[in-house]
């Protein structure tokens, strides 16, 4: 849909637009503040669940819940992020804008997981980690550097469902896992769109480019092989079926979970880790294709720019590395 | 010749027949239905000290309790003296409580499953950590780790015990190394942080639970002696050092009404089960399947397995005026 | 047909017969002389940003450098288009830098010490983080897990790069899952943080370093785009995320001028050094023994391990007006 | 000495206020702010010591040094407690008392020791930790229970110094080691004197008797088995010839690195856990001796007291458990 942006004739623009309008109005689904959370996701699906609280170094992050749930007679150790459900609740969780206590939290609980052999489910949707300095300063970046290295080498299966905004390294901080699955209404990025165009557009009014350059979609990321699968929301979007999205999601994470459950540790923390070992497509230049004589910049960046048939590949070169779950 | 002691079981000290003014609320309480709301008060939810019979009684199934090592008795390794001599105090404390030392540790189920626990008692010389605690706090770690049962430690304890010298501080490295090895090997281990929880034993295992639950408003804190003796002179806010500053901080994983304690700690343990061999749990899917323990055949005590109850239902009775029995609790269905 | 991209060194982009502003202290320094000072402000200490290439000359034993994956070159997996298309943005920094992404990565020796060094380039779209990034950081990681040697990761990234979405993401799983297994198998690992260094590459292997080490005044934060975009609106204090403000706040080790940076991480492998085995290493007194490394045999450029170090001394002329090599080291005989 | 003190005739009372003199003036001597503290030490002893700083999780702590050290060819971790040199300083280093952050950049740093199998030196001398609530509620019982528990299993051999005045848990924090070695002026205590005399004598006016009483000597420890060995100081104390100090430290601590060098890994930490496991003496009753029947409680302590031959170990009982070091 890029391309048609670019090729500026009357009814491509207006193709474009929809498409735009389209990926936009999935960006402010995936946003609804009405759509069901972590805890109230547990509500429908768990028979049983034991939050637990603090990161055991500061404080208790009451953006990301964690705890001990028992889904379908499993025992789970389920973590997600939280907003509010009014004012006041989002008040009191920040937002849903998590700080370095909330991934501290999530990391000790995974280690119960791993030591009293229970899976986990994590639930993504969070805008991105809390931008403040009181994060900062604590060491945000740490915390999620530590948690996603975690999960990298869990010795338990991990699944994580994209339920809303999947938002940049906060919300990478707890969706590394053996299998991604992600709400149809979901979207996931690198950065927020907003951002995305305030850097790239100089503009944040550009962020509608923006989300459809990233290709946020949960569709979209399912065909880029960051998402394993899309999990259908009931009627106009899981916030107006709670129960009924919370029953597609259980479906889904036990089928996921009993697959996973016949796999050895060993093998398991291996595919993981080469699942993302293998992500991010690249090339590898021709060497016979030696770097010619120095000319003027302009002229040859001119030239350049005229001969090149398609990106991506570059020509002269021969295809590596893979998208990662593509590959397998 | 041996002089025996003349250990008496503490019934009570508060007679059954009188009244205690709860210094919660100033209400004046019937001790006897104090008791059968487990000494929390009915109108402000205060939660009077228990001794670490009545905690034992309160949480594990009826008479599955055996105790272990109740014949470990401190001595005086320094000759110590203050206002009294340390074995005057030692008489004196054992003769008040019952008890040779202030922690009782056994073997016993909780919803039918076995643990090993270890209670203190904050009635002899404040639950203070000598020797004899430490070894029996390490004990009941051993046993949980000789039969990967959960370790339950339910701390009441001024900290470590000063009529010992250094060999109390040492309990703090007995009891952690301890701990780390039940954490190693992958045992669950529950500390629950009753009033009060300070100095070394707050600093030691009472911290470091895989799951720290705390009663409400037990005070817990590790600089005890040196700010209330006025070392540091700062403006300490309400609630400072209570259990709910603890949790708010990112120490105590919940708060847990006295009422709830049995049936919280038996629904953690319905998660936290040691994996059939230490590190290993190959295929975690599924229902998580225990080892049968080894442990019914030596404590000859145990309640069957499915006995998810016990009887006991006049404890459940009275306990009226309890607020919400945990915190941050989501959903429990 | 292959289109031969007119890659070219990038020498300078400072011409040595010109001058330049120092934001610093706003001096104007002549470049010949500035590039003698390794490119820091003689007056105020300012530290200009420098290619990879220059850093890897500073770093490394003469020569010793061997650059693995030149040949790396990334694509446009989204088709992104913004005010420019992505290969354009490419092409523009293949042209301006010489490299093909904003990545190099080899191995070499320092102080005669096998190093598997990776080293980003700020001048390729802002150091960002694509597929190659991570993959060349990955790979250095793998050599320094085969080999064990140390693993050198000097950062300066603006964070992953927007235009491969998610893949880039994934950069940072990729790279964290490379540098667990290192920190596992007990391989050293020491991070140098160089203005500016922030977003997805400080949340990933920039900040788990053995040792973080941080170029002075570098700016170095996680949340860069929101705050610089006004979502949040503090006030943020002077100094906010500059080396120094990490030092303070526990995330970096030391901050080392780049005039001492050489000589603290050869120090540094004087002390962090792979034991033979991971994990195991049988009586650890002694003078820690490292194995006769087989890698001059893969390389077969290594200098001899003998070498303390190197020549290019008239690097270390001019160096006037360097403050204290590093913070907060006691004694260094 | 105690029992002097009870025993109030007027030679004895003399003697017991020269031995109190005594035992209050050693306490002055190990709290001498002039003594060599880590960094100084380190000065002397080390050809080449690289400090590291920050817990990567909230700050620096300037109260506890720690680093990477070379003294007399050998690799080692060094961790000490530091006080300053001036008031400055001193205002600067928190006049010595350690927050969270200290200890946990000491088990970072221990950490490193392990993974590349360089042994521990600790130096120790504190008050004990920081008592305010900046420490108490960032979890400086956390911090220290947490460094104690690494310090048990940490797999490479540990060197403790008692340098000054070992305080509390403040100074356990650091001094779980293979060795316990003290210099001659330092003390060792559960609790300061201060806090004792405030607790059980009621009146801080007391602390000269609770320092004779809790035997907080570095000599008295070492007969107790607490401390291994007892490093002779030079002139009048390790102040006055700092480098002589350090030359007797040296020399001490690389004997017993010499000699834990050559014990395999697994049995010195092994050796280690059961050297604490068995510290502190206890002993088991006589089960014959059944309660009696119940009477009054006045009349039987009044009973008790009375026939009481000697403390410590009640009759009847046999002895048990082991004052740790002693039983090796
Ligand atoms: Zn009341
Ligand atoms: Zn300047």
């Amino acid at each position: 849909m890029v391309d048609r942006i670019l090729n500026r004739s009357h009814a491509a623009e207006a193709q474009a637009d929809n498409v735009t309008a389209a990926v936009w109005a999935h960006v402010q689904q995936a946003r609804n503040l009405k759509r069901p959370h972590t805890l109230e996701l547990l509500k429908a699906m768990a028979d049983e669940f034991i939050e637990l609280h603090g990161d055991r170094l500061f404080g208790d992050d009451s953006a990301i819940v964690a705890g001990l749930a028992r889904i379908a007679g499993r025992r789970l150790v389920v973590i997600g992020f939280q907003k509010g459900q009014d004012t006041e609740e989002n008040i009191r969780r920040n937002f849903g804008l998590p700080h370095p206590e909330g991934y501290r939290k999530a990391m000790r609980v995974m280690d119960l997981a791993e030591r009293y052999a229970m899976p986990v489910l994590t639930f993504v949707d969070v805008q991105g980690a809390f931008p403040g300095a009181a994060a900062e300063e604590r060491g945000i970046a740490e915390a999620i550097a530590k948690s996603v290295g975690l999960m990298t080498r869990l010795r338990t299966p991990i699944v994580v469902v994209i339920t809303g905004e999947g938002g940049s390294g906060g919300a990478l901080g707890l969706a590394v896992g053996d299998v991604v699955l992600a709400l149809e209404n979901s979207i996931y990025s690198v950065i927020s769109p907003e951002g995305c165009a305030t850097i790239l557009w100089r503009s944040a009014e550009q962020s509608q480019l923006a989300a459809v350059a990233m290709k946020v979609t949960a569709g979209e990321q399912h065909e880029l092989g960051i998402v394993d699968a899309v999990i259908p929301e009931p009627g106009e979007g899981a916030h107006t079926d709670p129960a009924e999205a919370a029953r597609l999601i259980s479906e889904a994470v036990i089928e996921q979970l009993d697959a996973l459950g016949r796999i050895p540790l060993d093998e398991l923390v291996e595919a993981r880790f080469q699942r993302y070992r293998a992500y991010g497509p690249f090339t590898v230049a021709d060497r016979s294709a030696a770097p010619p004589e120095r000319i003027g910049i302009a002229d040859r960046l001119r030239g350049l720019l005229a001969g090149r048939a398609n990106m991506p590949a570059f020509p002269g070169t021969r295809r590596g590395g893979s998208s990662g779950h593509e590959e397998e | 010749m041996p002089v025996r002691l003349p250990f008496r079981p503490r019934r009570d000290t508060y007679p059954p027949d009188l009244w205690t003014k709860c210094p919660g609320c100033s209400e004046m309480l019937f001790n006897k239905q104090l008791e059968k709301t487990l000494r929390v008060c009915p109108h402000c939810g205060h939660h009077f000290r228990i001794s670490a019979k009545s905690r034992i009684e309160q949480l594990v199934d009826n008479g599955s309790f055996v105790e272990r090592d109740d014949d470990l008795q401190p001595v005086d390794p320094l000759g110590f003296v203050d206002l009294k001599s340390y074995p005057d105090r030692l008489v004196a404390a054992q003769l008040a409580t019952g008890l040779r030392d202030a922690a009782v540790w056994g073997l016993a189920t909780m919803g039918g499953k076995p643990v090993s626990m270890c209670v203190m008692d904050f009635g002899f010389i404040g639950g203070s950590m000598g020797a004899v605690v430490g070894e029996k706090v390490a004990r009941a770690g051993e046993a949980a780790l000789a039969e990967r049962i959960p370790l339950i430690i339910v701390s009441s304890s001024g900290g470590a015990r000063m009529q010992e010298g250094t060999y109390s501080l040492m309990q703090l490295v007995k009891t952690m190394g301890v701990v780390e090895r039940v954490r190693a090997a992958c045992v669950p281990f529950i500390s629950v942080l009753t009033d009060p929880t300070t100095g070394g034993v707050f600093a030691s295992f009472a911290v470091v639970g895989d799951v720290n639950i705390a009663e409400p408003n037990a005070l817990i804190k590790f600089a005890g002696d040196r700010v209330s003796a006025g070392t540091i002179g700062d403006e300490l806010p309400a609630g400072y050092a209570r259990a709910e500053f603890w949790f708010s901080h990112g120490f105590v994983d919940r708060i847990v009404t006295r009422a709830h304690l049995r049936d919280e700690i038996i629904a953690l343990l319905g998660f936290l089960a040691a994996p059939p061999v230490a590190g290993v749990g190959e295929p975690v899917g599924g229902t998580g399947s225990r080892p049968r323990s080894l442990l019914s055949a030596l404590t000859g005590v145990l309640v069957g397995e499915n006995g998810d109850s016990r009887n006991g239902d006049s404890r459940n009775g009275g306990r009226g005026g309890e607020t919400n029995g945990s915190r941050g609790e989501a959903t429990r269905g």
